[in-house]
C-alpha cells in the first residue's frame, strides 16, 4: 500500500519536480524582465540538491510511494502520486545533473538572443515535465508528463520561430511524437480495461499484477485483473510504439535530425541526453508487460535503428546531424538492451550516454558558436554547422578539442571511459542472449558490432574533419575562432569528467563492478554469462576503434579519400535513406490529397446533397407557385377576363349607329317571336 | 272582280314600296311613296273604311308628302348634293343584315297571318256569327263621328293637343338661330 | 436556500430583456451594461448553485434525486376521450445538467464581452441574446418534455435572427440553412413526443403526462401503447421504440453535429458574428450531446443498446472526417468549425461506449469543448475584427506582430489538440479509454473504434500545428502589407480579460478534473446503469 | 270577299319593306319614309281588323289617330333632320354616332 505521509525524500523529490515549474510560471509571468535566467538556474540547482538528497535516501532501499486522490471517473479512482524507486531517483538525479550544466552553458550560448526569456521558461517547463515523468507513480500521470516533454521540445525546437526550417521541424517532431503518444494511450487503455488500474507499482511492482504470472500462461478468456496473451502483446507493442516515437527508433526517427534546428544547448539536453531517453525509461518501467514477441520486436527494431542511424551518420556534413544520428544509433543500443531483457544495462548505457552525448553537443555548440561569430565578424558566406568549412580548429579551441575528444572516445567505447563500460556490457550481453535464442539470433550482436565499428568511424571522421583537417574556409590566417567562454567551458569540463570511468566504478575495464548496475540488477533478470566474451568483445571493439581512428586520419587528414561521393550507398547515407521523401510521398501528400478530396466531397456531395434538397424543394415550390398562379388563380382571372372580353366584344356593338340599334332591337323581337312560335308549336 | 282589283292595289302598293326602298333618287322615291299611299288608301276601301281612306289621302298625300317634298326642296344646296351623293355606299355594311331581318319578319308575319286565317281569334268568329261585322252598306262616317265624339273623346282631345305640341316643336326646331 | 433558484436563473435574462425594452434605443451603452450585469449575476448564481449542488445525491430517473426542483402544474386540460392533458412546469438539475448550466452562464458572459463593439441595432441584438440565454438555460433544466420542446424551439428563433441580421456576407443563406436543419430534426421530435405522451401515464394521477422521468420508467407505459417496451409494437416495419430513438437521435445529432448532417455548422459558424459563433460552438452543440444523454438514452435505453455500435461508428467517422476536412481548410474559422465536428465526434463515441469512463469523458469533453471552442472562435474574431480576413495563407509570422495573441492562440490550439494539462485531454483520453473498455465490459463497441478515434487526436495535432506554423511562425508576411501590420495590434486588455479566464478554466479542469467529474459522476453512473443494467 | 289574311299579308309585306328601308338606307329622309311605310302597314292591319268591330269602330278610329300622329311625327322628324344636318353637315345616320361608346 502506498504511504500517505509525506516523508523527507518524498518532499525532496516533489520539490525537485515542482521547482522548475515554479520557475516556469515565474519566468512566464515576468516576461522580458527574466532575461538573465537566474530563476531557472536557481530552481534547477535546488532541484539537483533535492534530487541528490532523495537519491541518497532511496537508492538501495525499498521504494517509497505516495499518492493522493486526483479524480474519480465512473467507479475508478485516479491518483496523482510519486514513486521513488532506484530507477526513478537515478533518473531524477541524472536529469538534474545534465540540466544544470546545460543551464549554465546556455547563459553564455544564448546571450543576446531577443527571445531569451522564453528560452528560460521553456527550459524550466521541460525540466518540470521530465522530472515529473521519472517520478510519476501511474501511467496516466506519466503520459501527461510524456506529452508535456514533447510539448516543451516542440517549443524549444521552434524557439527561433521566424526560421521556416525550425517551425517545420517542430511541427514534424510533435506530430511524429503524437503517433507514439497514441500508442502509449492505447497501451494505457488496454491495461485499464484489463486491470482497472494504472498504478505502476500495482501493475509492475514486485507483487504486481503483471509481474507474477507472465502473459503467455494466462487463460485465453481474461477475467477482471488478467489479460489475454494476444492483448498483452498488443499492449506491449503499443507501449513500444510510444517509445519508438519518443526515442526516435527507426522508422519514426525522422523528427530527431530535423529537431537540430533548435538551439544546440537544447539539443544537448533534450534531444540527446534526457527526453529521447524517456522511451527507454518507459520500457524499463513497464518491462514486465513484454512477452517474447514484443521483446523480439524491440530487439530487432533497436538493431535496425542502431545500424541505420550509424549508416546515415557516415555521410552527413552538418555537425549536429551527425551527432543526432549518433544519438539515434545509441538509443537503438539501449533498445537492444531492453529487448534482450537486460534493462538495467540499458539504463546504465542511458546514463553514460547522457553524459557523453550531452558533452558532444555542448562541444559542438561551442564550435558552432565560434564559427557563427567568425561568420558575422568576417562576413563569411558559410553554414556554421557544416564540417566542410571547419578544419584545424584544434589550435583555435584546444579546450573544446579536449572535451570533445573525451566524449568521442566514450562514444566509441574506448577503455577508461564510461562508454566503454556500458556499451561493451551491452554487446557482451547481446552475445549471451543470442546464444540462448538459436542460430539466427546471432545476427543481432554481429550487426551491433558492425554498428560500433561504424560509430567509431563516423565520430573520428568528425574529429578529423573539424580539428585536424587542413582548414578550408578558415585558411585565411586573419580569421580567428575564439575559444568558448568560461560559462561554457565549465559545464563541459564537468561533463567530461562524468564521461570517464571513475564515477561509475573503480575498475575501469570491468563492468561487473559498476555500482549503478548493482543497484538496478536486483529487479532485472540475468542471462547466463559467457566468460570469454567479457574479454574478447571489449578487446576487439577497442582494436576496431583504433583501426577506425587511423583510417579516419588517413582519409580525412592526409587526404587519401577513396570513396566516390556519387555512389548509391553514399547518397543513400547522405539523404538519410530517402525516408523523408518516402514519408512525404506515401503519407503526407496522400493525406493532404485525401483531406482535399474529403473537402471536395463535403462541399459538393454532402453539402451538395443538402443544397440539392433545398433546390429541389425550391423547384417544387416553384412548380406549386406556377400552378397556383397559372391554374388556380388563372381560373379566377379567366372568369374576370371572360367578363372583360365579353364586355370588350359587346362594346363593339355600341357603334353609335342608330340603324344598327334598331336592327338589333328587331332582331331580338324576331328571336322572341320565333321562340313564341316554336313554343306554341 | 273585286279580288282582282284588290290584288291590283296590293301589288301596286307593295311593288312601289319595294321600288321605293331601292331607289337612288330621293325625289323619285318620294313620288313612289305617293303611289304607295294611294294604293294603301285603295286597300282601305276593300276593308270597308272609306273615311280612313279619304283621311289617308288628305293627310298623308296632302300633309306628309307635301311636307317631305318641301323639306326636301327647302333644304339648302349642300343638303341636296349630299342627298344625291348620299347613296355612295348604298350597298354598304348592313344591307344583307337588313334584308335578312326584313325577310325574317316577313316570313313570320305571313306565317302568323296564314295561321290566323286558319284558326281565327275567337272574337272575330263571334262577331261573324253575331253579324256585327261592318257591312258595305253601313254609314261609316256617321258612326265614326259619333264614336269620336262619345267613346273616343279623350283620345281625340289628347291627339289634338299632341298635334299642337308637335307643330310648335317643329317650328321651334327649324327656326333660325340668331346668334350661332 | 431559495427553492426557486433555478427558475430565477432561467428567467433572469428574460427580465433583463423586458427591462431593455423600456430603455430608449438611443442609449446604446446601457444595453451592454445591462447584459453584462445579467451575465455576471447569472454566473454568480450558477456558481453558487454549482457549489451547493450535492454530487452524491444525483440520479437519473427519480425526482427525489434531482436538485433545485421546481414542479408546478402548468396546463391541465380535460380533453374528453383523450384523457386529461398534463403539462408541468418541471425543472431540476442533476449531474448531467449542472455543469452545462455553469458553462452556459460563463459562455454567455464571454459572448456578451465579445459583443462589446456591436454597432448595428444594439437594442434588438442584446434582447435577442438575452432571450437565447433564457432558452438555453431552460433546455438544460427542463424535465417536462413539453417544456423542453418549447425551450428547444425558442432557442432557434433568436439564433436565426442573430445570424441572419448580424452575420457576414452569406448570412441569410447560413441562417436559413441552420434554421431548416434544426427544424427538420425537431419537427419529427415533436411527433415522438406526442407518441410518448400517449404511451406514458403518470402513476399518481393516472393521466397521460409529458414528465420525462415517468417516461424513463418502463412500468409507466400503457401496456399496449406505441412505445411500450412490452408490447413490441412496430412502425413502418421497424420496432417503434427503435424508430423513436432514431428520430430523437437525429434531432439531437444534427445539433452535435454528426457527419452527414454537419454542413450547417461551418456555414453558420463562419457567417455568424463572433459572439454568436461562440455561443453556437460553446453551448448549442452541447445541447445535442445533452439531449442524447438526457432524452435518447434515458427514455429509450433498450434501443440505445441496440444502436450503440452505429453511434460509435458515426462518432468515429465524425472524428476522422472532421479532422481531415479541417486539414484542408484555408479559412481559419471554417477550420475551427470542422475541428468542432471532430471534437464532438469524441462525445458521440464516448456516449456510444456506454461505460462510465466513456460517458463521463464525453460530458467532460463537451464542457471542455465549450470553453475551448468559445476561446478559439473569439480568437478568430479578434483577428477578423482587425483586418477582416481569415484566410490562413494571407497571414504569416503573426507571432512577431502579436506576441500575446499568439500565446493565446497557441495555448488554445494546444489545449484543443489534447495537450495534457488542459481539459480536452481528460475528455478525449477517457472517451478513448471508455470506448476501449466497452468491449471487455459489455462488448458494444469493437476496439478498433477506439483506435480509429485516437487517430483523430493525431490529425487534430496535424491541422492545428500546421496552421500555427503557416499563420504565426516564420517571417512576417501579410497579404495586406503595411496597412495590415498597422491594424494588427496585440490583444487589448478587454480581450485579455476575456481570454485569460477561459484558458485558465481549461487549465484548471485539465489539472483538477474532479471539479467537474465529481458532480458528473453519480449521474453518469446512474445513466449507464439504466441503459446497460450494470 | 277579301279575307282578313289578304290584308295581313299585304301589311306584312309593307312592314318588311319599311323595315328594310329603316335598317339599310343611308338617308334620313328615306328612313323616315320607311317608318311611314311601317305605320301604314300597321294601319292596314288596324283597318282590316276594324271590320269586325261594328259597335265601337275601334280599328278605324285608331287608324285615323295613327294617320294624324304619323303626320305630326313626320313634321317633328323633319325638323330634327334639318337641325341634325345643320349640326353634322350630314344626313347619313352612319355619320351620326355620338351614341358610340
Amino acid at each position: 500500500m502506498p504511504a500517505y505521509t509525506l516523508t523527507y525524500p518524498l518532499l525532496a523529490a516533489l520539490s525537485a519536480v515542482l521547482l522548475p515549474f515554479a520557475a516556469f510560471l515565474l519566468t512566464a509571468v515576468l516576461g522580458k524582465k527574466a532575461k538573465h535566467g537566474t530563476i531557472s538556474i536557481v530552481a534547477i540547482s535546488l532541484s539537483l540538491l533535492a534530487a541528490g538528497y532523495a537519491f541518497t535516501q532511496v537508492w538501495g532501499n525499498t521504494p517509497i510511494h505516495i499518492q493522493w486522490h486526483w479524480f474519480t471517473i465512473g467507479r475508478h479512482a485516479f491518483h496523482v502520486g510519486l514513486l521513488l524507486d532506484n530507477m526513478a531517483v537515478l533518473m531524477l538525479v541524472l536529469v538534474c545533473l545534465i540540466a544544470l550544466p546545460v543551464h549554465c552553458y546556455s547563459i553564455a550560448y544564448m546571450r543576446g538572443d531577443p527571445g531569451i526569456h522564453r528560452y528560460w521558461a521553456y527550459l524550466s517547463l521541460f525540466c518540470f515535465a521530465m522530472l515529473g515523468l521519472v517520478v510519476a507513480d501511474n501511467l496516466l500521470l506519466m503520459y501527461i508528463c510524456w506529452e508535456l516533454v514533447g510539448f516543451a521540445s516542440y517549443l524549444l525546437i521552434g524557439f527561433w520561430y521566424t526560421r521556416d526550417a525550425a517551425v517545420q521541424a517542430n511541427k514534424k517532431a510533435f506530430i511524429v511524437n503524437r503517433i507514439g503518444d497514441i500508442g502509449f494511450l492505447l497501451g494505457i487503455a488496454i491495461l485499464h480495461s484489463s486491470f482497472g488500474t494504472l498504478d505502476i507499482q500495482a501493475l509492475f511492482g514486485p507483487q504486481g499484477l503483471l509481474t507474477a504470472p507472465m502473459g503467455a500462461d494466462t487463460p485465453a478468456i481474461a477475467a477482471e485483473g488478467t489479460i489475454t496473451s494476444g492483448w498483452l502483446t498488443v499492449a506491449g507493442l503499443a507501449f513500444f510504439l510510444g517509445t519508438m516515437a519518443k526515442s526516435a527508433q527507426f522508422p519514426l526517427h525522422v523528427w530527431l535530425p530535423d529537431a537540430m534546428e533548435g538551439p544546440t544547448s537544447v539539443s544537448s539536453l533534450i534531444h540527446a541526453a534526457t527526453m529521447v531517453a524517456a522511451g527507454v525509461f518507459l520500457l524499463a518501467r513497464v518491462f514486465p508487460i513484454f512477452d517474447d514477441t514484443t521483446l523480439l520486436v524491440i530487439t530487432t527494431t533497436g538493431t535496425v535503428t542502431a545500424f541505420a542511424a550509424a549508416y546515415f551518420a557516415l555521410a552527413q556534413y552538418d555537425i549536429k546531424k551527425i551527432l543526432a544520428f549518433s544519438t539515434i544509433s545509441q538509443l537503438g543500443f539501449m533498445m537492444v538492451g531492453i529487448g534482450i531483457g537486460m534493462y538495467h544495462v540499458a539504463l546504465f548505457h542511458l546514463v553514460t550516454h547522457a553524459f557523453f552525448k550531452c558533452l558532444l553537443f555542448l562541444s559542438a555548440g561551442a564550435i558552432i558558436h565560434g564559427m557563427q561569430h567568425a561568420k558575422e565578424k568576417h562576413q563569411l558566406d558559410i553554414d556554421p554547422q557544416d564540417i566542410r568549412h571547419m578544419g584545424g580548429l584544434r589550435r583555435h579551441m584546444p579546450l573544446t578539442f579536449t572535451t570533445m575528444l573525451i566524449a568521442s572516445l566514450a562514444l566509441a567505447g574506448f577503455p577508461f571511459t564510461a562508454g566503454y563500460l556500458s556499451k561493451d556490457a551491452l554487446l557482451v550481453h547481446a552475445f549471451e542472449w543470442a546464444a540462448l535464442h538459436g542460430e539466427a539470433a546471432i545476427a543481432i550482436p554481429l550487426v551491433l558490432v558492425i554498428v560500433s565499428i561504424l560509430t567509431s568511424f563516423y565520430i573520428f571522421r568528425l574529429l578529423a574533419k573539424v580539428f585536424f583537417a587542413r582548414p578550408s574556409v578558415l585558411a585565411n590566417n586573419d580569421i580567428h575562432i575564439h575559444e568558448a567562454s568560461r560559462w561554457m567551458l565549465a559545464p563541459m569540463a564537468f561533463l567530461a569528467f562524468c564521461s570517464l570511468f571513475p564515477i561509475f566504478t573503480f575498475h575501469p575495464l570491468n563492468d561487473g563492478q559498476v555500482w549503478l548496475l548493482h543497484g538496478l540488477v536486483a529487479e532485472a533478470p540475468t542471462l547466463p554469462p559467457l566468460r570469454p566474451l567479457h574479454i574478447l568483445v571489449p578487446a576487439l571493439a577497442t582494436a576496431a576503434t583504433l583501426v577506425m581512428a587511423t583510417l579516419a586520419w588517413r582519409w580525412y587528414v592526409n587526404g587519401h579519400y577513396p570513396i566516390r561521393t556519387k555512389g548509391v550507398l553514399y547518397r543513400l547515407s547522405e539523404r538519410q535513406g530517402y525516408l523523408n521523401e518516402l514519408y512525404d510521398a506515401i503519407i503526407v501528400r496522400p493525406l493532404l490529397k485525401l483531406s482535399l478530396l474529403l473537402l471536395w466531397i463535403d462541399h459538393h456531395v454532402v453539402d451538395g446533397a443538402i443544397n440539392g434538397m433545398a433546390t429541389a424543394g425550391r423547384s417544387l415550390a416553384g412548380i406549386a407557385a406556377w400552378i397556383d398562379y397559372h391554374l388556380v388563380d388563372g381560373l379566377i382571372r379567366l372568369v374576370g377576363n371572360l367578363a372583360w372580353g365579353a364586355g370588350h366584344v359587346l362594346r363593339r356593338s355600341q357603334t353609335g349607329r342608330v340603324q344598327q340599334y334598331v336592327a338589333l332591337v328587331f332582331f331580338i323581337v324576331l328571336v322572341i317571336l320565333l321562340y313564341h312560335i316554336f313554343a306554341q308549336a | 272582280m273585286e279580288t282582282i282589283v284588290f290584288y291590283g292595289f296590293a301589288t301596286t302598293a307593295v311593288g312601289s314600296a319595294l321600288l321605293l326602298v331601292s331607289m337612288r333618287n330621293i325625289a323619285r322615291a318620294l313620288f313612289l311613296f305617293f303611289i304607295v299611299l294611294f294604293s294603301v288608301a285603295g286597300l282601305y276601301l276593300f276593308a270597308l273604311a272609306d273615311f280612313v281612306a279619304i283621311t289617308q289621302i288628305l293627310i298623308y298625300v296632302g300633309g306628309v308628302l307635301v311636307l317631305l317634298l318641301f323639306a326636301f326642296m327647302l333644304s339648302n344646296k349642300e343638303l341636296l348634293q349630299q342627298l344625291h351623293s348620299g347613296t355612295s355606299h348604298f350597298f354598304a355594311l348592313p344591307v344583307w343584315q337588313a334584308l335578312l331581318i326584313a325577310a325574317s319578319f316577313l316570313a313570320i308575319l305571313v306565317y302568323t297571318a296564314i295561321q290566323g286565317g286558319t284558326d281565327e281569334p275567337a272574337w272575330i268568329t263571334a262577331s261573324k256569327m253575331a253579324g256585327t261585322a261592318i257591312h258595305p252598306t253601313d254609314n261609316t262616317v256617321e258612326q265614326i263621328g259619333l264614336q269620336i265624339m262619345t267613346q273616343y273623346l279623350l283620345p281625340f282631345e289628347v291627339v289634338s293637343v299632341l298635334l299642337m305640341m308637335a307643330l310648335i316643336g317643329a317650328a321651334h326646331l327649324t327656326r333660325k338661330e340668331e346668334t350661332p | 436556500m431559495n427553492p426557486h433558484l433555478l427558475t430565477i436563473l432561467i428567467f433572469l435574462p428574460l427580465a433583463a430583456a423586458t427591462s431593455m425594452l423600456l430603455v430608449p434605443s438611443a442609449k446604446k451603452a446601457a444595453y451592454k451594461y445591462m447584459a453584462l450585469t445579467t451575465g455576471l449575476l447569472q454566473l454568480v448564481l450558477s456558481g453558487a448553485m454549482y457549489h451547493l449542488f450535492h454530487p452524491k445525491g444525483a440520479g437519473i430517473t427519480d425526482e427525489r434525486l434531482y436538485q433545485f426542483v421546481d414542479h408546478v402544474p402548468w396546463i391541465r386540460l380535460d380533453m374528453g376521450s383523450l384523457g386529461r392533458l398534463e403539462i408541468d412546469y418541471f425543472i431540476g438539475v442533476d449531474g448531467l445538467s449542472m455543469p452545462f448550466l455553469f458553462l452556459t452562464s460563463l459562455v454567455m458572459l464571454i459572448a456578451i464581452g465579445a459583443s462589446w463593439h456591436v454597432q448595428k441595432r444594439v437594442k434588438g441584438y442584446f434582447i435577442l441574446l438575452m432571450v437565447l440565454d433564457m432558452a438555453v438555460m431552460g433546455v438544460f433544466s427542463a424535465l417536462d418534455f413539453f417544456l423542453f420542446y418549447i425551450f428547444y424551439e425558442l432557442m432557434l428563433l433568436p439564433l436565426y435572427f442573430l445570424i441572419g441580421i448580424w452575420g457576414g456576407a452569406r448570412r441569410e443563406y447560413a441562417a436559413i440553412k441552420f434554421f431548416l436543419y434544426t427544424l427538420f430534426g425537431s419537427v419529427f421530435m415533436l411527433l415522438i413526443i406526442v407518441g410518448l405522451y400517449f404511451s406514458v401515464i403518470n402513476p399518481e394521477t393516472g393521466a397521460h403526462t409529458f414528465n420525462m422521468l415517468h417516461m424513463m420508467d418502463a412500468a409507466n407505459y400503457v401496456p399496449d401503447s406505441l412505445f411500450s417496451a412490452i408490447a413490441q409494437r412496430e412502425l413502418f416495419g421497424m420496432p417503434a421504440r427503435l424508430l423513436g430513438f432514431i428520430v430523437l437521435f437525429i434531432a439531437f445529432a444534427i445539433k452535435v453535429p454528426i457527419v452527414p448532417l454537419h454542413t450547417w455548422l461551418p456555414d453558420a459558424h463562419v457567417e455568424a458574428p463572433t459572439p454568436v459563433s461562440i455561443i453556437l460552438a460553446g453551448i448549442l452543440l452541447k445541447i445535442g450531446g445533452y439531449g442524447i444523454l438526457r432524452v435518447c438514452l434515458s427514455i429509450f435505453p433498450d434501443a440505445a443498446l441496440q444502436s450503440a455500435w452505429w453511434l460509435g461508428l458515426i462518432g468515429v467517422v465524425s472524428i476522422t472526417y472532421g479532422a481531415l476536412v479541417a486539414l484542408a481548410q484555408r479559412d481559419l474559422k471554417r477550420m475551427i468549425a470542422y475541428s468542432s465536428v471532430s471534437h464532438m465526434g469524441f462525445v458521440l463515441l464516448g456516449i456510444a461506449s456506454l461505460t462510465a469512463a466513456g460517458t463521463a469523458g464525453a460530458v467532460f469533453q463537451m464542457i471542455s469543448h465549450g470553453f475551448l471552442s468559445a476561446a478559439l472562435f473569439f480568437l478568430v474574431g479578434m483577428l477578423y475584427d482587425r483586418v477582416h480576413d481569415r484566410d490562413i495563407y494571407h497571414f504569416r509570422g503573426l507571432a512577431s506582430l502579436m506576441p500575446r495573441f499568439t500565446v493565446f492562440v497557441a495555448i488554445a490550439f494546444f489545449a484543443s489538440l489534447g495537450l495534457p494539462g488542459f481539459s480536452a485531454f481528460i475528455g478525449e483520453a477517457f472517451v478513448i479509454i471508455g470506448a476501449f473498455n466497452a468491449e471487455s465490459i459489455h462488448g458494444l463497441l469493437p476496439r478498433w473504434m477506439a483506435i480509429s478515434g485516437s487517430v483523430g487526436i493525431l490529425l487534430s495535432a496535424a491541422y492545428f500545428l500546421w496552421t500555427l506554423q503557416r499563420m504565426f511562425f516564420g517571417q512576417p508576411r501579410l497579404k495586406g502589407g503595411v496597412e495590415w501590420a498597422a491594424a494588427l495590434s496585440d490583444a487589448s486588455p478587454r480581450e485579455t480579460l476575456i481570454m485569460v479566464p477561459m484558458l485558465a478554466l481549461a487549465f484548471l479542469l485539465g489539472i483538477y478534473p474532479a471539479l467537474a467529474l465529481d458532480n458528473i459522476n453519480a449521474s453518469v453512473l446512474a445513466l449507464v446503469e439504466l441503459v446497460t443494467g450494470n | 270577299m277579301i279575307t282578313l289574311t289578304h290584308f295581313l299579308v299585304v301589311g306584312a309585306c309593307l312592314f318588311s319593306t319599311g323595315l328594310y328601308a329603316v335598317l339599310s338606307r343611308r338617308n334620313a329622309l328615306l328612313v323616315l319614309v320607311g317608318i311611314e311605310l311601317m305605320i301604314n302597314a300597321a294601319i292596314v292591319n288596324l283597318v282590316a281588323f276594324g271590320r269586325y268591330d261594328k259597335s265601337l269602330y275601334g280599328g278605324q278610329v285608331f287608324a285615323l289617330f295613327a294617320i294624324v300622329l304619323a303626320a305630326a311625327a313626320v313634321a317633328v322628324a323633319l325638323a330634327i333632320i334639318l337641325n341634325v344636318y345643320k349640326f353634322y353637315k350630314s344626313v347619313n345616320p352612319e355619320d351620326i354616332s355620338n351614341l358610340k361608346d
